[in-house]
């Protein structure tokens, strides 16, 4: 028997029958077709579900992120979330956890019509939520971060003594363990997270929402991470799990729903089906992740890090500890570990946003260890940054005023301090061309008005075009979908093909294994480990970056 | 096309307000006591736009646009805006109090249509000194607002008044102190306020508060700090019970005097044309010797033991011309503050020791 | 799926008009200004009913009666208006422009005085002169952002007051130009002062031409050159800026020097202004008071939402209203306080007035998606539940 | 001794308004709202409990009665003005610097255009006495008894209760949590079902009701009981500013902060009292410099460590990621 979810099964449904068989439907796009699973479930079924959430729409100004999606979570499952960057899985979470309120469609509970319009409401029907940015005071104690909203008071008086002992006692029965007076912001972000987990638990929810819990985490950790949740749904608590790794999907869910362009293709029992199916439900096609490349020519050292140290800013401890490296023209070199172990502040070292205390680095044999920003960008550095909106772009800036933001001082686009329009103009619709950087009125829209993947474009558009030997991509695919990321791979590896030396940070595991020729694992502060990505596993690369495992002693032969 | 525009009496106010226990004050309620008195409803104040020479030319203009027959203006910072208006303006009559008109290079001309008034300065203030050593005191102030000559007039005639009592009273040379002082505003301000105090705090008995607004943070000081103070152009005695008595000016009664002879006793010329002195031979200056509100209530009961009869004597001989007082001095600084050696050499001064701050 | 299509169309007209930013700041403007005068109105009524119509009418066209001293009265305050503006544009705000104004003032006075120049350069010089006094003064402020990460709000608040505490002693201890007999500082020998423009009872003079050409100098630097693209985009992204090798300390403490040389030339061009009376000049009194100018300044760099033209028209416009205030309180018994409150209700609207007048916008296009909804009452949304 | 003596008597009813006003900007910014119309604020508070005052001293109310009066109108209209703030900065979104600017134009005006049109004044004058020459008991204990029970204004006391309340509810309330919380990161308290919006509100309405009390007590402590629209409260309210700062947005910080700067200030008017510094004959304007230049190189030497509450400028909105 099968229940039909939504219109894109309705059309579906004419053209096949039977169960647990694969047949062709037409996506929601109308392009490709795919096949899938369609899993038995009956109208008896019904009162088992502890949370349904049935026809959510939900609209953003110019866009809908939520299209008629109807979800249902069992008592005591793990049910997968499962969907491109920006197909709607937080905002669907957030309107079940009432940060959102939705336009069209209800929530039930136990069957029942509830109202969640907002975290309050949430919080009383047992819903907690681990956010993908965690949503922590970063001043306050660990403690104070999980009581927050839920004090418990007399006369509103904090007691904090009796919020205590009851936070032992959870972090000691889940083994989830966390030191309750620590500052937020001096613990790791896997501590962190612990935090957000005791949040959930301290309020007593039984119904839990991770959104991209795993993402800031090492595969070990990962494990961890998976037993807990096994854990809570033995004790009968119901967990939403979103996350765009499917082994992950297919070790712990029971079920999964999938998500794109805001609209539900359905949802699967997880023993029946499999990865490849799962992933073309996601994307509506076969996916190939592999990049296409040759083999690497070596030329010259561009990039020379030596001993290099840099201060943490928000501890005493030093971020970076003495690291040295080195870059040639024709590879990609990766910066690999998990968040907050220095790759960043190792990255704004060398690129110059921050200064470092110790050590040396040249460019190309020049040594540009205390050369301004300016000095380094004209010696041939690019650097596309990590945070495109903070860093890359000046969003209330046009397009093409972006485009020329590391150039509009050369002779080529002013005189005499005069700024050349036309210049400019004919300049930015070259690499609106060749980039395919879409916009709403070309290069006069204001960044601000564009999507996070034309934006990344655009500053990956400037760096590429401009005249340099060294490229540093820090996380450039981060939030983006399948289309940019390809299309942004291909990118570093002509810039590598075309013989420049590409420094790339990444997060991702498989960016990592797919892009890099040569892997400089981080952790602490300190290399750990150079790998060669064609003859280590994932997993092998999760141990170094837990620092479980390393094979570089503290004194390289990089050093000088 | 316009209702109620058109005023005959306009008062201009210089830098400060109509409330500011001064010039503008004073000579505005001469201006409404003599409107109540004589039935005129349509006069009126206007507070310049800019307090420069234009801006208050500026408000003569508006005021003469207005309807404006009559012009008061207090103070001497009209004495170049007036030069001019009294020419542009032939018909219209100017009462200028504390000046007299002339050009921005010092040519003094008054026009027949201008009456200028000034005040004997030095004998109010030759009143209040004499009256407070008289009545015992020994550790005087002086807190003047800046360096002008009605100020400065106040403050020597204080100091000769302090001497000449000392000399009556036969006390030995430097048995009093007056410590001396300029502010530098006109304003109540709380730094005034800690200025005062701390002259209270050195052991001060009474300071002589001679700049507007200044008298008020000077009362403020006084009340907190137990002790006395002199007021200054008009009785002050109800603004604070630490007021023993005010050296006062005329500026209501000259300015009222000045209108009864253009309305009422058609005696202009007494005044038009010329600067006028009011001083103790015309009862222009002097402490307060009636309680308003009360006929029969005697205005010296804050003195320990200085009366009406002490203070009838000492007026007289003033009334006379019998006393030159001085009523300017060199000084050197360029702010105009006497050093403590100039007041005391211009001054002739011998019982009293002056500390100037 | 009507809607589907007649909205993209209507929200592109809606879009089109408010979206471009110098028509909906202008109507903003305009909005916040309509919402101060009838606040005013009111107040008048209350005050003087049968007065309150020509009270009114006065205060909005009064102005146009004195057009010399409307002009005469915008020159300092567009002065410090620009300085405002023009820091405000690169993220800073130059509460510190009456400082700035004072410390021009002093300089300008101190050559118009102690120099002996010939006629036709000594007022220039002096005017110079005060351009540097200002600089100077928004220039330590902008040291100590730059360098120090001091906020720069507190920083020139303080340097108001050191500046007119520094303004007033140093006037009182020079000879030549304090006139202690009239506790202010002297007449300005008339080779000073700046060449008067000849409009009958008024002091407007050369000044308001240099203002204005420097606002639309300041427009063509923002907007035209290699400079101005920095200080904007610092102004909006400071991170940005930096990571695009613009020296963001630089540039700091270059704005706040430029800043402050607005100011100082506003108080250089209102203590240089010629007297309709001759052999008199303007004089500054030291009576340890902060500049009004200065904070005058902020209003108008408020109300011209930043930009040097947009700055021309408030300062004209603040200068013209207080003006017809002037005539409403002399001629009708108003206060003349009535003005300045007008003037701060301006201003706290027009902080939010974009946001009311997008409120505005988003109320009409929701009526209208509202009237098309109940048009065709089978939208998508509930066609699809019925098929569920 | 004294000269000690007179120095702590007159520093404490000027630190005190100081105190109070920065307080109230720091609740104001610890809940996400940068509030630089405490000036503002602070005239308003004065006129209204002056005006209050002026209503009541015939009545024949003691002086501290009326002083206690006072003090709730002015908190009352510190409250309700400051309200103009929360509701252009948090309901509308608008720059809150700017609007506090406005804020900070207004209060001089009205009060001149009320007081104008009312007394034909400046301001409000009154004549209450509100010294206290000492207090029975307390002021006969040696040393302490001269330091802080004598010569003084109810207003110190108030002043110091209101500190220790204030630093109560900051750190051991949960509203004071909940306080901090939103103007260091509001969307984590959203998150955990916190009205960001009505927490902004109180932390506005509670500088409101401090800048308020702080305003009268200046009016009190310092002016004797006068409110003027013309010399407002000279420039407390940007000085509290510096002293909340210089205080790092915490309660027993900015008490000293205030002290520091209120005894300075004290100094500078006292230096005929001092023979060292008399002896110096510097001219006086140094010494009235004194509290602003050695703010400023204090803050130069802790700017750098400086840590305001993160989210403060930031209007709070839901929607936004
Ligand atoms: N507050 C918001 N305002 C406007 N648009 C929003 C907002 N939140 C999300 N969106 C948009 O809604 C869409 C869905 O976003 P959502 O965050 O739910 O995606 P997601 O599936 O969680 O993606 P990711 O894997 O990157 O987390 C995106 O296009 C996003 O840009
Ligand atoms: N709350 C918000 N406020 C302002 N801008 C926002 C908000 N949410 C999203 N945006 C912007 O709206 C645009 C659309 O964002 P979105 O993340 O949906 O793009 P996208 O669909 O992921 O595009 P792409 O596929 O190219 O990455 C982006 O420029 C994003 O920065
Ligand atoms: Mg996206
Ligand atoms: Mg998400």
């Amino acid at each position: 028997m099968n229940k039909i979810l939504n219109r894109a099964a309705a059309l579906a449904a004419a053209s096949f029958n039977g169960q647990g068989q694969k047949a062709p439907i037409e996506s929601p796009s109308g392009q490709e077709a795919y096949s899938i699973n369609y899993e038995d479930y009956s109208e008896v079924n019904m009162e088992n579900y502890i949370i349904e959430m049935l026809h959510i729409t939900k609209e953003f100004p110019g866009i809908i992120a939520n299209d008629d999606i109807t979800l249902q979570l069992k008592k005591g499952e793990i049910h997968a979330l499962l969907g491109e960057n920006g197909a709607g899985k937080s905002t669907l979470m957030s309107v079940l956890f009432g940060l959102h309120q939705a336009e069209k469609g209800e929530i039930k509970k136990n069957g029942e019509v509830v109202r969640v319009s907002n975290p309050k409401d949430a919080n009383n029907l047992g819903i907690g939520m681990v956010h993908q940015h965690f949503k922590l005071v970063e001043i306050f104690t660990v403690l104070e971060n999980i009581i927050l909203g839920v004090e418990p008071n007399k006369a509103g008086f904090l007691q904090k003594k009796e919020a205590r002992e009851k936070v032992m006692e959870l972090s000691k029965q889940y083994g989830l363990h966390v030191d309750p007076d620590a500052i937020v912001e001096k613990i790791s972000v896997g501590m962190q997270q612990r935090v957000e987990i005791l949040k959930m638990l301290y309020r007593e929810n039984d119904i839990l929402i991770f959104d991209e819990p795993t993402a800031v985490l090492t595969p070990q950790e990962i494990d961890e991470l998976m037993d807990i949740m096994r854990n809570f749904a033995k004790e009968g608590k119901s967990i939403l799990f979103i996350t765009h790794k499917l082994n992950e999907i297919m070790s712990v869910a029971d079920r999964c729903t999938v998500l794109r362009k805001g609209k539900c293709i359905g949802t699967v029992e997880i023993k029946n089906t499999t990865k490849e199916e799962l992933s073309r439900m996601m994307v509506g096609r076969d996916v190939n992740f592999v990049v296409e490349k040759q083999e690497e020519k070596l030329g010259e050292v561009v990039l020379q890090v030596s001993n290099v140290t840099v201060p943490s800013k928000i501890s005493k401890k030093d971020a970076v500890k003495d690291i040295s490296f080195e870059v040639r023209a024709g590879e990609i070199v990766c910066l690999a570990g998990i968040e907050g172990n220095g790759q960043s502040e190792l990255i704004s070292a060398i690129t110059g946003l921050e200064k470092m205390s110790r050590g040396k680095v040249t460019l190309c044999g020049k040594n540009i260890t205390k050369a301004p920003i300016r000095q380094r960008t004209k010696s041939g550095m690019s650097h596309i940054p990590e945070d495109r909106h903070k860093h890359g772009l000046v969003l209330d800036y046009s397009l093409e005023d972006n485009l020329v933001l590391q150039r509009y001082h050369q002779p080529e686009f002013q005189r005499g301090g005069f700024i050349k329009r036309p210049a400019v103009r004919s300049y930015a619709e070259r690499l609106i061309k060749e980039y395919d950087i879409r916009s709403s009125q070309g290069a006069i829209t204001i960044a601000r008005g564009m999507s996070g993947g034309n934006q990344q474009k655009a500053i990956i558009a400037r760096e590429i075009d401009k005249e340099h030997k060294l490229l540093i991509a820090v996380q450039p695919t981060r939030g983006l979908d399948v289309g940019a990321i390809e299309f942004i791979h291909k990118q570093l590896v002509a810039t590598r093909d075309a013989g420049k030396a590409v420094l790339l940070m990444s997060l991702e595991l498989d960016e990592i294994m797919e892009v890099s020729d040569r892997i400089l694992v981080m952790y602490e502060g300190e290399i750990v480990g150079e790998l060669n990505p064609k003859e280590i596993t994932v997993q092998e690369l999760g141990l170094y970056m837990s620092g479980a495992k390393r094979n570089m002693e503290k004194e390289n032969s990089y050093a000088e | 096309g316009t209702k109620n525009t058109s005023f005959q009496i306009a008062l201009i106010t210089d830098k400060g307000n109509i409330d500011d226990k001064s010039f503008n004050q004073g000579s505005w309620e001469g201006v409404e006591a003599f409107c109540k008195a004589n039935k005129i409803k349509d006069y009126q104040y206007i507070k310049p736009e800019d307090t420069s020479d234009t801006g208050y030319l500026a408000a003569i203009d508006n005021a003469v646009t207005a309807g404006a027959k009559v012009i008061v203006t207090p103070g001497y910072l009209f004495e170049v805006p007036v030069y001019t208006a009294q020419t542009k303006y032939p018909e219209v009559k100017f009462i200028l109090l504390d000046g007299a008109p002339h050009t921005a290079d010092y040519v003094y001309e008054t026009k027949s249509n201008v009456a200028s008034i000034m005040y004997a300065e030095e004998q109010s203030g030759y009143l209040a000194g004499y009256a407070a050593v008289k009545d015992g005191y020994t550790k005087l102030g002086f807190m003047g607002g800046m360096a002008v000559p009605a100020v400065q007039a106040f403050g020597y005639g204080y100091l000769q008044g302090v001497e000449a009592a000392a000399t009556e009273l036969g006390l030995a040379d430097g048995a009093i102190t007056v410590t001396y002082h300029y502010t530098g505003d006109f304003a109540e301000t709380d730094t005034n306020k800690a200025m005062a105090k701390t002259m209270y705090q050195e052991g001060t008995q009474v300071i002589f508060a001679c700049g507007g607004s200044v008298g008020k943070s000077v009362m403020s000081a006084a009340n907190e700090a137990d002790a006395k103070v002199i007021g200054v152009d008009v009785d002050q005695r109800y603004d604070s019970t630490t007021v023993i008595t005010s050296a006062t000016k005329g500026l209501g009664a000259s300015v009222q005097a000045v209108l009864e002879s253009i309305y009422n006793t058609n005696s202009w010329d007494t005044y038009a044309g010329k600067t006028t002195y009011f001083d103790a031979s015309n009862n222009g200056v002097g402490l307060p010797t009636v309680v308003i509100g009360d006929e029969k209530a005697n205005a010296f009961d804050r003195f320990n033991s200085f009366d009406k009869a002490a203070y009838d004597e000492v007026y007289a001989t003033l009334a006379s011309g019998s006393i030159d007082l001085k009523r300017t001095l060199e000084v050197a600084d360029p702010n105009g503050i006497a050093t403590a050696e100039e007041l005391t050499t211009g001054l002739n001064l011998k019982k009293v020791a002056v500390t100037v701050r | 799926m009507q809607n589907n299509q007649a909205s993209p169309k209507f929200k592109d007209m809606i879009t089109g008009i408010t979206k471009s930013k110098a028509v909906s700041t202008f109507t903003a403007a305009l909005l916040a200004i309509a919402l101060g005068l009838i606040f005013g109105f009111i107040v008048m009524i209350v005050a003087k009913p049968e007065n309150s119509w020509y009270g009114f009418t006065t205060m909005l066209f009064g102005g146009l009666r004195r057009l010399g001293d409307v002009f005469y009265y915008a020159t300092p305050i567009l002065m410090t208006g620009l300085s405002v503006g023009f820091a405000f544009k690169m993220g800073l705000f130059n509460i510190g422009a009456s400082g700035q104004y004072t410390m021009g003032m002093f300089f300008a006075l101190y050559v118009g005085f102690m120099w002996k120049l010939p006629p036709g350069i000594h007022w220039i010089a002096c005017v110079l002169a005060g351009m540097v006094g200002g600089m100077i003064w928004g220039f330590i402020p902008g040291i100590c952002k730059a360098l120090a990460n001091v906020n720069e709000v507190i920083t020139s608040i303080m340097f108001n007051y050191i500046g007119m505490y520094l303004v007033d002693m140093w006037i009182q201890g020079n000879a030549v130009i304090y006139d202690s007999g009239k506790t202010r500082t002297s007449y300005l020998p008339v080779s000073a002062q700046i060449p008067s423009l000849g409009v009958t009872g008024s002091n407007v003079n050369v000044a308001i031409i240099i203002a204005i050409a420097l606002a639309v100098i300041l427009y063509i630097v923002l907007n035209k050159t290699t400079f101005g693209y920095e200080l904007r985009a610092t102004g909006y992204n400071r991170y940005a800026s930096k990571y695009a090798g613009m020296n963001d300390k630089r540039n700091t403490m270059l704005t706040m020097l430029i800043a402050g040389g607005f100011s100082g030339l506003g108080g250089a061009f209102a203590i240089l202004a010629p007297s309709t009376i001759i052999g008199s000049s303007m004089t500054y009194e030291p009576i340890n008071v902060i500049a009004a100018n200065g904070f005058n300044g902020i209003a108008v760099a408020l109300l011209g939402s930043s930009n040097p033209i947009g700055i021309i028209f408030s300062a004209l416009f603040i200068s013209h209203i207080q003006r017809g205030g002037t005539v409403v309180s002399s001629l009708y018994g108003y206060k003349p306080e009535i003005i300045d409150v007008v003037i701060a209700i301006i201003i706290y609207f027009s902080a939010f007035a974009m946001l009311m007048n997008s409120n505005v916008a988003r109320m009409i296009k929701k009526r209208r998606l509202a009237k098309e909804a109940s048009g065709n009452p089978g939208n998508d949304g509930q066609q699809d539940r019925k098929e569920a | 001794m004294d000269t000690i003596y007179y120095l702590v008597q007159n520093m404490l009813p000027v630190a005190v308004p100081l105190l109070l006003v920065a307080l109230g900007g720091m609740f104001s910014e610890r809940s996400g709202v940068i509030n630089i119309g405490l000036e503002g604020i602070m005239l308003f508070g004065a006129f209204f409990g002056c005006l209050t005052v002026y209503g009541i001293q015939r009545t024949g109310m003691g002086p501290q009665m009326i002083l206690l009066v006072g003090m709730l109108v002015s908190a009352i209209a510190g409250i309700i003005f400051s309200m103009l703030l929360s509701f252009a900065a948090v309901n509308m979104k608008a720059d809150q610097t700017i609007t506090g600017t406005a804020l900070n134009m207004l209060v001089p005006a009205i009060v001149l255009l009320f007081s104008k049109m009312k007394f034909n004044s400046d301001g409000i004058t009154t004549d209450v006495n509100f010294y206290i020459q000492k207090v029975p008991g307390l002021s006969s204990i040696p040393v302490l008894g001269d330091l802080f029970f004598r010569k003084t204004y109810l207003t110190v006391y108030i002043g110091f209760l209101f500190l220790i309340l204030a630093a109560i509810i900051f750190y051991k309330t949960k509203f004071g949590l909940r306080l901090r919380a939103c103007g260091e990161h509001p969307q984590a308290a959203d998150s955990v079902g916190i009205n960001v919006y009505v927490m902004r509100h109180a932390g506005v309405a509670l500088s409101g009701f401090l800048g308020g009390i702080g305003g009268f007590f200046y009016a009190v402590g310092v002016m004797d009981g006068n409110a003027n629209g013309h010399t407002g409260v000279a420039g407390f309210g940007f000085l509290a500013l510096a002293v909340m700062i210089f205080g790092q947005w915490k309660p027993v910080r900015i008490m000293f902060a205030a002290l520091f700067f209120a005894f300075l200030r004290i100094l500078a008017y006292s230096v005929a009292l001092i023979p060292f510094l008399h002896n110096l004959n510097l001219n006086q304007t140094y010494f009235k410099m004194l509290p602003y230049v050695a703010t400023m190189i204090v803050l130069i030497f802790t700017s750098q460590k400086s840590r305001a509450p993160k989210a403060e400028g930031i209007p709070y909105d839901k929607g936004r990621r």
